[in-house]
């Protein structure tokens, strides 16, 4: 199984979202994190003028099986695209075990 | 004498006028405790703009163009002698002036406080969605003269009062003024993104931060004694706490009604609600507040009460996106309570209730026509509504490159 | 001449009556202040729900039961003569009624603010584990009857005011009487999971938003000038402005001491017991506001501070949980202040101690039983409590099914 | 008659005072609002001490010291005639007492509530790095001394009222005498950490709550209400509602002043410089509130809200750190306003303009070396600022133990 | 060694840290997220009732000797247990180094 | 490629920035989260006193190509270093693959 991490714009989520049920995956979770990067952010307080790169994004994180990599991959990357710089990353990494607790189910089934 | 009970007179329109002010915060905290968080700075913007360009206006045009002495065939005031300043009359500061209720410094200060609040009813029906720099023009014009206009029909000894109309503290004058402008913009502005979905459904997009909506009311509820209490326009004593307790009353049962009724057709506890239904009492009362009953007092609430459950409702239905329920409060409500008038009290009567009815349809038409246009003109020149990538981020951020709550982690909706 | 003063007496009244009401906005942000997040829109409900609620029983029949003029058997309300609604007796708006203080419309809202009351106090320490429909219930008995009840004993010229019983503002007849309620339900209810650990310890539950808990406590500070110069029921200058004096004294030494005791006791600063002990100070000085000297006041406030601390440390001992300290500041803090009036003041003297003691014990008696069956009943029938999933999620979720802060990310406790 | 006369005076004027009390809520808000979450309870506990301590004080020694009625050389107020408590004098309840404009009690709870101001000032100007104990100490000895030695000069009738010079409602006497202290504190403190970068450039520190500033902007401007209002010292129906007018006006104008200035200099629609520039039209009015017409008011308050925006980008450029934009508000406008005495309104006049000038030196001056002193011994002794690692993490984690919003999840800056 | 991933009821994170200390696991962090799955929450805001899959779940990242691996997933399956949908899961996977930054430790001694 | 998770104290987080960047580390995402370890902070509320080991912490998730593992871990390690505890953890484990959503990159390119 893998999981894959996808950082995206807050802004795009729901049409990620959107994307990810129509190939059928349910299961995710995410929640907001501080982005470093090439994108900055135009600030004012108090007459000072400041660009920050520190931007906010928000995180998926969703564990699938082998056979979901490349769709859900495929579904992020053109769902979060703006081309504008920002639009995020996705990167994939093995997972060895996974587990329902509601059912104790392992495996891909824990998945379904 | 004379001049001791100018004095109390005097020091309690002057505290009704701080209560009225106060509604500016009331206002503000209920609009952005009823949106998202990412469009707070936009919000309170807004209200701080709306109550301090008011104030300057009414000094400049307003409280001239309002109180205008005569008029031009009746309807149109005639602002030609000294339409802009405030001069200082003759025995201004005298028993003399305005029978001894207050000076005129605090006869303008009091109005002027009012004269805001017709574009803040607005600003919460447009919020999350309307271009700043268009709602500050629209404001600009509605606040500078369209609103003293209609107000002068009626308080400005104008063509309504002469038909015998009543509004005692302006459910219509005030109140509908706000509320007819703010039916005309949400429907040219259309509903924010994602609350009403391409399947039909409605959405819910949850206010941000209840215990300011919670805040609001309660002030606002305050702000009101001086709204009709001072719209006795002096100290009297039997007048003045009469239109306190019947203005309390109807807020309680106005929110009780809305609690009961939406437990009843959502079987849930909804704070929101409750909130909306002291405000639709309040409203509701202030066309009458003087006139009414105990009895009548609460029955007027209640009814308010259910019209604001069944007036959020119904805005879905026809797709219109308010997101505060200004329409609901401050038109329904208003349009109630100046009806009410003549259904309820000691003005009760078929004659008085086809006036307030022309008064209703008058005040109505002129605000729908004028609004329109405005909103219209506006809308095809530099535009009413922004982007939909400033309306997903939020408008703090691109309007005002400031966030609400930075040191907070929030949730996007 | 007797028209204005009576005109400049019921403007003070009237602006009392807005003071009194704000309290309610104070002690709504209080409480939400001092609990967690997951129950704001629930305790926020409860706080508007007993305000409206509060309002419309008075007006129905509280301020009948408590005004009887007449008793039976000198402690029964003879409520027999026109028992419900209000109706404007001869010369109730004129200089005869109440000696020109107020008119009768002022009157009934100044004390329909005050019986709201006693039930907030209630809310506060029952906080985050009550079952609202029970609370509601409970709210309505005892604010619709028993606190009028009480009330009239003294304030309805019962048999504790021909006693000699003193009792200016109502340290005991309003924040005692809830107090006692407070006390029987925090102990019917027992505390909240985590609060009391199975090895003994006790838990800290944080308050979610100090902030809040500052705002409330400095706008119960300025209601409280509402709540005992109005009790002086005339704009009398000496007599008002002395007890302005009293009271803001009374609440800045009882917060300084509440400040410093916990400073030595614990070596904090602790913000929470400051605010703690200002409330402390205002509700000791409230039975005696008009009778103290400035030193008076100063040691009232001082002990009373003191009396906080001592409390909340007392309270955790006896395993009772009250979230607000509403125990501490109401109860012990009324005791104390009805006491001192027998020891400090112009009416100091063993007599006066031992009325205010039979006061105390009297109300404390008729309140513990009255509360205990009321809860008692709604225990053994609908429950008081919620279940232990919904008390672990939140009651918002579970009873209102609104999120306080949808668009912040927030920590479970 | 006269008693009736100094019954609605005295209403009025206790009516102001608790507004200018309701002023520690709205500057608690401001000064919150505009800093970091990790310092909330740390700077809510210093307003509460400040409030509660300097009414303390004020009992105790400062009414007596800045009212001394005699002078030593015309300079030091003769304080040994009964410096310390409160004692009523003959009459002092009756209309004899200060021309029956109100009586001794609220003469000493209206000034009591303006001393306490003064360290509020100084408070928002040193957020966010000074060590509670020294700002305490701090404290005690310029509200209990400085503030009314400083006063006496001219509301106790020392020498600058008999030189002439004209302070209405204390532009000088309590906002410089705030703002100097504040200059000195935050020369001497040092800027937050992350304030001026190493590479010379200026860090942007965001306020952590807009909504909690724009609330305590709009309670300040009501408390203005009874800050200038009050400062009539009674009722009188003409100048009391001119001042409300007046200062009105100013605080719109300086808002929309502000407002556009930083558009143009910034091109962002910047709430903070908004409201900032509110205070300053505020404060700039203060002075001659009583003596502008109209015309002048706007004036005054446009200047003052161009001197905020530059005065907060001309403190940057001095690299002094002032989180909360108090030197711009209470020092510079409260110069301003002062001077305005001697370029507009009824007093206008060269021989007036040098008075103010001397005024302002003589105050200036005082302050200057007295805050020096006191803070100079102080920072050699106990030290007046927090350690690094505590400033990082926060003051109220270390100063109290506490979080403010224990609930949220935050973002550290 | 081994990170542990968990996804469980906030209302059942304290009896999971009690579990959690019992087999001597002391070491470990976490955050709330939202989780999207099978369970689905009501909520009504002004008169719309609506239902969302989204909801706040506490993430609890363990990072663990091999040998502690197998008593904590169980540690941890039989206190974040309801039965009711909406339980969460566990994600094992591979890591391959760890430091302790105050005393520079590596691998199983820096999660002593 | 390598993903570094480093547990940070939130003081310590500028100096970490700043030197990832003078190794041009320019890419990173982070969040806030609570720890639970050996470190305990003293609180007191209404007159309770009581510690917690539920401390916040920063959390940061870089994903690098394998020359830049070192060196990143070395920066942090010494710019995250006080010599108390409480000091944090840095986790590294293995990235199959990661995408820059923008540009469709693939592998160590996305990461530049
Ligand atoms: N190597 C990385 N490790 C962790 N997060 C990263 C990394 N690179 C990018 N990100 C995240 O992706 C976001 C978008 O990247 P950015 O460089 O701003 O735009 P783009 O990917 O279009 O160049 C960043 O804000 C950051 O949160
Ligand atoms: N594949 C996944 N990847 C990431 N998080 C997941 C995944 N599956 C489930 N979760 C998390 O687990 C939580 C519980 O799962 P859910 O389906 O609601 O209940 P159950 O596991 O009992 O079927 C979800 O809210 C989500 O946060
Ligand atoms: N095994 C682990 N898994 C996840 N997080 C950990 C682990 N060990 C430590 N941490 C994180 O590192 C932080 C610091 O560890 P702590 O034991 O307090 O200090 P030290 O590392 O100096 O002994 C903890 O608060 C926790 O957030």
């Amino acid at each position: 199984m893998k999981k894959i991490e996808a950082i995206i714009r807050k802004s795009k989520f729901n049409e990620v979202k959107e994307a990810l049920h129509d190939i059928e995956v349910n299961f995710f979770s995410y929640w907001d994190v501080t982005g470093v990067g090439n994108e900055k952010q135009g600030h004012v307080y108090r007459g000072i003028s400041y660009s920050t790169s520190d931007i906010q994004r928000r995180y998926l994180s969703i564990v699938v099986s082998d056979p979901f990599l490349d769709r859900t991959v495929e579904a992020i990357c053109k769902s979060a695209y703006t081309g504008n710089v920002g639009d995020g990353k996705i990167f994939v990494s093995e997972v060895i075990e996974t587990y329902r607790i509601r059912t104790k189910e392992k495996g891909p089934d824990s998945l379904k | 004498m004379e001049t001791t009970l100018l004095t109390v007179n005097n020091v309690w329109m002057m505290i009704c006028t701080g209560l009225v002010f106060l509604m500016h915060l009331g206002f503000s905290l209920l609009e952005i405790g009823l949106t998202r968080q990412k469009n707070t700075v936009n919000i309170l913007f807004k209200n701080v703009f709306i109550i301090s360009i008011g104030i300057i206006l009414y000094t400049v045009i307003g409280f001239n163009l309002m109180y205008p002495g005569s008029f031009i065939g009746g309807v149109l005031p005639d602002y030609f002698i000294d339409l802009f300043g405030l001069s200082l009359p003759e025995n201004g500061l005298g028993p003399e002036y305005a029978d001894g209720g207050y000076t005129y410094w605090t006869d303008f200060l009091f109005q002027a406080m009012f004269a805001a609040t017709a574009a803040t009813i607005v600003s919460g029906a447009v919020a999350e969605r309307v271009k700043l720099g268009s709602f500050m023009i629209f404001t600009i014009i509605y606040v500078g003269i369209i609103y003293p206009i209609a107000g002068s029909w009626k308080w400005g000894a104008g063509w309504l009062d002469e038909l015998g109309f009543y509004d005692f503290a302006g459910s219509t004058i005030v109140h509908s003024v706000g509320g007819w402008a703010a039916l005309i913009a949400v429907w040219l502005l259309g509903a924010r993104l994602g609350k009403f979905k391409k399947d039909g459904s409605v959405g819910a997009i949850p206010g941000h931060n209840l215990p300011f909506v919670t805040a609001g009311v309660f002030l606002l509820w305050l702000g009101w004694f001086g709204f009709n209490g001072g719209s006795v326009l002096s100290a009297e004593p039997g007048a003045t706490s009469l239109v306190l307790v019947t203005t309390s009353i109807a807020a309680a049962s106005g929110g009780l009604a809305a609690f009961v009724t939406s437990l009843m057709k959502y079987k849930q506890y909804d704070l929101s609600m409750f909130l909306n239904g002291i405000l639709g009492g309040l409203v509701g009362i202030t066309a009458g507040a003087d006139m009414m009953s105990i009895t009548d007092a609460i029955v007027i609430g209640a009814i308010a009460g259910v019209i604001i459950v069944l007036g959020v409702a119904l805005l879905d239905k026809l797709k219109l996106d308010d997101p505060v329920g200004a329409i609901p409060v401050h038109l329904l409500c208003g349009i109630w309570g100046t009806l009410a008038v003549g259904i309820f009290g000691d003005l009760a009567g078929v004659g008085q209730f086809l006036n307030q009815l022309i008064g209703v349809a008058a005040v109505g038409v002129f605000c729908l026509i004028s609004a329109f246009i405005i909103l219209k003109v506006l809308k095809s020149t530099i535009g009413l509504r922004v982007s939909e990538e400033e309306e997903r981020e939020g408008l703090d951020i691109h309007e005002h490159g400031m966030d609400a709550y930075p040191d907070f982690r929030t949730n996007e909706h």
